[in-house]
């Protein structure tokens, strides 16, 4: 049987601040087999552009990242930083959010594009710019001789976002880890986008690693996806369970908005969660102040991350459990969920 | 790119005409008039007109300013009312120490400040950030004259390694190495502050720089510490300071004054002191519209520079 | 006689900067290009179509924030673009608008209730005590504690602050409030809310609102009819029902079917728009639309296509029709 | 509140509040803090070094230098807070005028903020106390108004961002008159930047005031200020090193307090 691509044990990310730290990620484990794409949903602040940054230990100076990320068999996150360059850009891509922001405005797309092969495979410039070229068109970007030379500022947002995708996927790597990349674009580019991206997903054996607030674009693309809420994993599943019968009540919230659900709504009573709710996290379940159905026990212990039914499958080589951390499911009070309120 | 150039050129013309109107203005707010400080005219109104007449103060003003900035552009500022020679040639015995002063100094002070501001932003709240920016501000605190006063005391009269003032040792042939000494201490006096400015300025660039999201993605590209230095950060980083050196000329010309009359510097802002005190107006309002030209002239230097270097700029 | 609450004539933006001696003349970027629509009294009006489209212009413009390059604006009868500014403040209090960034849209070294409260200060409704008793009931209809009165927008999250913001505007009874965006940074699980919370309000208040989105989902609920917008320029106008129904203008249909999971449309045949929005600041000739248009012909890039009527109401600027 | 908390934590700012309330302490009660008549001259006891009698040593004239840099607090400081006041007053008016209206009078208002700040500041001190004549309250004005131009520009930058930000366009909205969103909107939010630039334009005056006596085209004496005591010194001072010593560290402990104390205000309202 193949081994995971990445395995990560235990995640957690401290950010510090002045009233002492705030844990960003807490105690987050999840496997990605190759060419497997998985989604990690949340909202903002949900921890889940901390988790994925983290994975490369690529968050702000100010971020202490602990557990164990295991990439093909080796932790990485042990690793001397000298080392662990080797992995970022060549074996685990990234794609960001904001391509304007995210890309150098004094520096030309091409010397962007092309640097992380001059940097990983010890090409020449030259020899780059080819692939590069190749890229640009790949990404459906014509012209691409022509664009290799201008700055960021003179593309629109769309191009921007697939140079950012050209850079990731420069040095053809394992495993990508897109952010976000379809949240700062319209909607027709954003569609134009998820088709880029299930092409590529198509076209090369890579595994992806899809972090978005939007379920409706994860489900575009991904078999298997993940739900975090105040820094912690609270439902993960197979892309079409999670959207016929979603168990934890976050999910619910989430699913329910989709214009494709079909069931009784729950409509959740609570407000967003206030603003601080991380650093003072609530003794039980984090979700319980925006929970409709919550009980006594949700406010005494949190709930652990419970294996429920069967094992699914991606393909037939891949494995996979349903898990929710829910006090309801902690005792096989699944029936009584089937009711609605 | 060529619209920006020569509205940026034009933007120096507009502000040399205020500045030349500024100090004519100035002049003719000058109390009495200078000939009454010449005992031959001061009691002789038949001279009086004459000499009006022969400077054109019968005109009515606005004849006068443009009489006046004609005779400046052909170089011609008047004459001093001390030296009794034109204005022009005691400039021109002047401005040149003062730009070896300053523009020495301006280098020295960016030699030292890069490589420290860099140093400070790269590794902030470590023991020799602090050690620097405790420097910093003392550098930018300390009055220059009294650390001028200061460094004379032991480099000149205590250890007599150093002279004390002038440019060169009078009566001596000239030697580079004479000339060195004579510089050394004036640029250090006038470099603390610069090279203090300088560091913080540069210290706040990099460090910002390091915290946009494009550092992330070239950090997520797996490229090398000095790669991400080099190309990434001092790129965007460079870019401020070029702005923030052309700021700070002006405050570099006052500090010149000031350490060229600690030193006894026979540049610009001594003869300004020496012409301010005897009521010397004609030589007072040539030096203000050369430095303000010298600053002008520097920060569409600057302009042009930081146009060129920043894509952003260049299309618009 | 019944005149519309709302009535807009050929109103047209352009945002240029004047070149003068000393700052570039900017590029003219068109905004706005010759809108026209009529809102009427107890309705839901909608605004959708993507970034450069012109609906935040068009938000600024009613509410006469920015001015207008041509065109009229008629508000219960009265023309705003003519109001000094004057007359125009006091108009303000009928005629009110929410911004879609609810963290920079409060100003942060007030507390909840002087913000809320200030509208009835300007306008000199009321002072001291009955202010703030008003203030509290406000703040009740829209969700939050009288004890949030002595907060700062700091402390309360972003759903939390947009309700601050509604509140804002009501204190003063509009008639017409222009929401513009007003979901759009929040959390999915957020917005429902704060579109339930405004359609409550809505028959509490007695006013109308324009609301303003780039998602055509959100407003198919709600709102009564719809004007999507492409470029600057209204392409299609219809009730909602119609809208969705029988879309016209092939970008309508673009933007429906990028809609994913529509159920509506699973079976029918999906529009997926190549390229992007082009500059504003050198809009294609004719139809703006036709650089994307997969049906495009030679009129299209020639003459500019008009808003026609395709009976009960439903407009459509295109040349197919 | 939280910053209360955070001005108890820093100890720079602190530090430098204490030794600025201490300046002014020395300066208020000048009168009963020496030990000599500052104006008083024993030509016999002249360039005498520091000692229990005169802890500073003596000048030239035999004056008392701790009882000269005592007095000589009370000038630097006055022209440090009056002229740094009527520096930000300006700048603060025409930064906000600028900021906030633009168009016409933005350009006049930054053409003459470029014409003035392309003269060196001293120079141009100089020039017009050359014209003016050098009292006390030539000075103040003097370098007053030739130091406003820096101030002008920050506000206006800060204006100008803050008239576009969402929370002031909705004010507006409301229907707020013009003042209203200058005086309650836009400058309490422009505030924090300008408190800055107060606390550190008073260090820059008292600098300019001291260049400028030490040049003597300040007070003139025997007044004594520190410029002035420095402008004797430069002649004496490779005797009588105290006679420079005392009166320049006065001056850079001065400047030194109000640029920390600006520092770690920033950095108090940064965060």
């Amino acid at each position: 049987m193949e081994k995971p691509l990445l395995e990560v044990k235990d995640l957690a990310v401290n950010f510090k601040r002045e009233e002492g730290f705030f844990k960003a990620v807490e105690g987050i484990s999840f496997k990605i087999w190759p060419r497997e794409v998985v989604g990690l949903v949340g909202e903002s602040g949900s921890g889940k552009t901390a988790a994925s940054l983290s994975l490369l230990n690529l968050t702000s100076s100010r971020g202490k990242v602990g557990g164990e990320v295991f990439f093909d068999g080796v932790n990485i996150l042990t690793l001397p930083e000298r080392k662990l360059k080797k992995f970022r850009g060549r074996q685990i891509g990234v794609i960001f959010q904001e391509p304007m922001t995210f890309l150098n405005p004094v520096l030309t797309i091409g010397v962007q594009i092309m640097e992380p092969m001059v940097e990983h495979w010890k090409i020449s410039w030259g020899q780059a710019r080819e692939r590069a070229l190749y890229l640009l068109s790949e990404m459906g970007i014509k012209d691409s001789e022509r664009r290799m030379k201008e700055y960021p500022h003179q593309l629109s947002g769309g191009i921007r976002q697939r140079v950012m995708i050209s850079m990731a996927l420069a040095c053809s790597p394992r495993l990508l880890i897109a952010d976000e990349p379809t949240t700062a674009l319209d909607v027709t580019l954003q569609y134009q986008i998820i088709e880029l991206l299930r092409r590529i997903r198509e076209k090369t054996p890579m595994a992806i690693l899809l972090v978005s607030h939007d379920l409706e674009v994860v489900r575009e693309l991904c078999d298997r996806v993940m739900i975090m809420y105040g820094g912690r994993i609270v439902e993960t599943g197979g892309i079409r369970e999670i959207f016929k019968d979603p168990l934890h009540p976050y999910t619910r919230s989430l699913v329910e908005v989709s214009p494709s659900f079909e069931r009784v709504a729950w409509r959740l009573p609570g407000e967003d969660a206030p603003f601080s709710y991380q650093s003072n996290i609530p003794a039980g379940c984090r979700f319980q102040h925006r929970c409709s159905r919550v009980s006594r026990e949700c406010k005494g212990a949190e709930p652990s991350l419970k294996e429920i039914g069967g094992k699914g499958w991606i393909g037939n080589s891949f494995s996979f459990h349903r898990q929710v951390r829910c006090w309801k499911y902690q005792e096989g009070a699944l029936e009584k969920d089937e009711k609605p309120l | 790119m060529y619209p920006f150039f020569s509205r940026r050129i034009f933007h120096a013309i507009i502000v040399l005409l205020g500045v030349s109107l500024l100090t004519f203005v100035m002049m003719n707010l000058a109390p009495g008039d200078p000939y009454h400080l010449d005992p031959e005219l001061r009691f002789n109104p038949e001279a009086v007109a004459r000499w009006k007449e022969l400077r054109q103060l019968d005109q009515p003003l606005h004849v006068q300013y443009f009489s006046w900035l004609k005779n400046m552009l052909q170089g011609d500022f008047g004459i001093s009312l001390v030296h009794n020679k034109p204005v022009w040639e005691l400039m021109m015995e002047r401005v040149p120490a003062t730009l070896l002063l300053t523009g020495t100094s301006l280098l020295v002070s960016l030699l030292i400040s890069i490589p420290l501001g860099v140093f400070s932003a790269l590794r902030k709240g470590s023991f020799w950030d602090q050690v620097i920016s405790s420097f910093t501000l003392g550098g930018v605190s300390i009055p220059n004259f009294w650390l001028g006063m200061l460094l004379i005391l032991f480099f000149s009269y205590h250890f007599k390694w150093l002279p004390a003032a002038g440019m060169r040792t009078v009566g001596m042939e000239f030697s580079l190495l004479d000339y060195l000494k004579h510089l050394l201490l004036p640029t250090v006096v006038l470099s603390v502050a610069s090279a203090a400015y300088f560091i913080r300025y540069v210290r706040a660039g990099v460090w910002e720089v390091i915290q946009q999201d494009y550092i992330i993605t070239a950090r997520a590209k797996g490229l090398g510490d000095m790669t991400i230095l080099l190309r990434h950060v001092l790129r965007n980083a460079a870019l401020p300071l070029i702005t923030v050196i052309s700021l700070h000329l002006p405050y570099l010309f006052t500090g010149a004054m000031l350490t060229e009359y600690v030193f006894s510097w026979p540049g610009m802002g001594r003869w300004i002191v020496s012409a301010t005190l005897s009521r010397d107006y004609p030589s007072v309002m040539a030096i203000n519209i050369m430095v303000a030209f010298l600053v002008t002239l520097f920060n569409l230097v600057a302009d042009l520079l930081y146009a060129s270097f920043d894509p952003r700029i260049k299309y618009r | 006689m019944t005149y519309p609450l709302l009535s807009v004539k050929n109103l047209t933006k352009y945002y240029k900067k004047e070149g003068s001696l000393f700052s570039p003349p900017e590029d003219e970027v068109l905004a706005l290009d010759d809108v026209n629509f009529d809102m009427y009294e107890g309705e839901t009006l909608s605004i959708v179509g993507e970034s450069g489209c012109g609906k935040t212009t068009l938000a600024k413009l009613i509410t006469r924030l920015i001015e207008p390059t041509r065109g009229f604006i008629f508000f219960q009868g009265k023309d705003l673009i003519s109001l000094n500014p004057g007359e125009m403040r006091k108009i303000r209090r009928k005629l009110q608008i929410i911004f879609q960034d609810p963290y920079a849209s409060l100003p942060p070294r007030m507390k909840v209730g002087e913000i809320v409260g200030e509208g009835l200060e300007i306008h000199g409704l009321f002072k001291g005590g009955k202010k703030m008793e008003l203030v509290k009931r406000v703040l009740g209809e829209v969700g939050l504690n009288a004890g949030d009165m002595n907060r700062y927008p700091q402390e309360f999250s972003g759903g939390q602050r947009q309700r601050i913001n509604i509140a804002r505007a009501l204190i003063l009874h509009p008639r017409l409030v222009v929401a513009d965006e007003p979901v759009s940074a929040l959390d999915v699980s957020v917005k429902g809310q704060i579109i339930k919370l405004m359609q409550d309000l809505k028959e509490n208040y007695r006013f109308n609102y324009i609301f303003i989105s780039h998602d055509l989902t959100t407003v198919e609920e709600f709102s009564h009819r719809v004007i999507i917008m492409y470029l600057g320029r209204i392409v299609e106008l219809a009730s909602t029902r119609k809208l969705f129904e029988k879309p016209m203008h092939i970008y309508t249909r673009a933007l429906i079917s990028a809609v994913p999971h529509r159920k509506a449309l699973r079976n029918k045949e999906k529009f997926i728009l190549e390229g992007e929005v082009p500059d504003p600041r050198n809009p294609p000739s004719g139809c703006h639309f036709h650089p994307r248009c997969s049906f495009s012909q030679d009129i299209c890039q020639k003459e500019r296509p008009f808003l026609k009527d395709m009976g009960n109401n439903h407009l459509v600027a295109c040349h197919l029709y | 509140m939280i910053l209360g908390k955070r001005v108890q934590k820093n100890k720079i700012f602190i530090f430098s509040l204490v030794i600025i309330t201490g300046l002014f302490l020395m300066a208020l009660f000048a009168p009963h803090l020496v030990s000599h008549d500052p104006l008083k001259t024993e030509t016999e006891n002249w360039l005498t070094p520091p000692g229990p009698d005169n802890w500073f040593g003596t000048d030239r004239l035999g004056r008392d230098i701790y009882s000269r840099v005592v007095f000589g607090s009370r000038i630097s400081l006055s022209i440090g807070f009056i002229s740094a006041a009527i520096m930000i007053f300006t700048g603060t008016l025409l930064g906000a005028l600028a900021g906030y209206y633009g168009g016409i009078v933005d350009n006049l208002i930054m053409r003459l903020t470029d014409i003035i700040i392309v003269f060196p500041v001293l120079f141009l001190i100089i020039t017009l106390i050359s014209l003016f004549d050098s009292g006390f309250i030539h000075i103040i004005l003097i370098i007053g108004f030739t130091g406003w131009p820096v101030v002008a520009r920050l506000v206006r930058a800060e204006f100008m961002s803050l008239r576009e930000r969402d929370f002031v366009q909705a004010i507006r909205a409301l229907g707020a008159s013009d003042l209203r969103i200058i005086t309650r909107h836009i400058l309490p939010n422009a505030l924090d930047p300008i408190v800055v630039a107060a606390t550190l334009s008073v260090p820059a005056a008292i600098l300019a005031e001291a260049g400028l006596s030490f040049l003597g085209l300040g007070i003139p004496a025997p007044v004594p200020t520190w410029g002035n005591i420095l402008r004797e010194a430069h002649g004496y001072f490779r005797q009588a090193w105290w006679y420079a010593a005392f009166p320049g560290a006065f001056i850079f402990v001065t400047v030194m307090a109000f640029n920390l104390l600006g520092e770690s205000l920033k950095d108090l309202l940064d965060s």
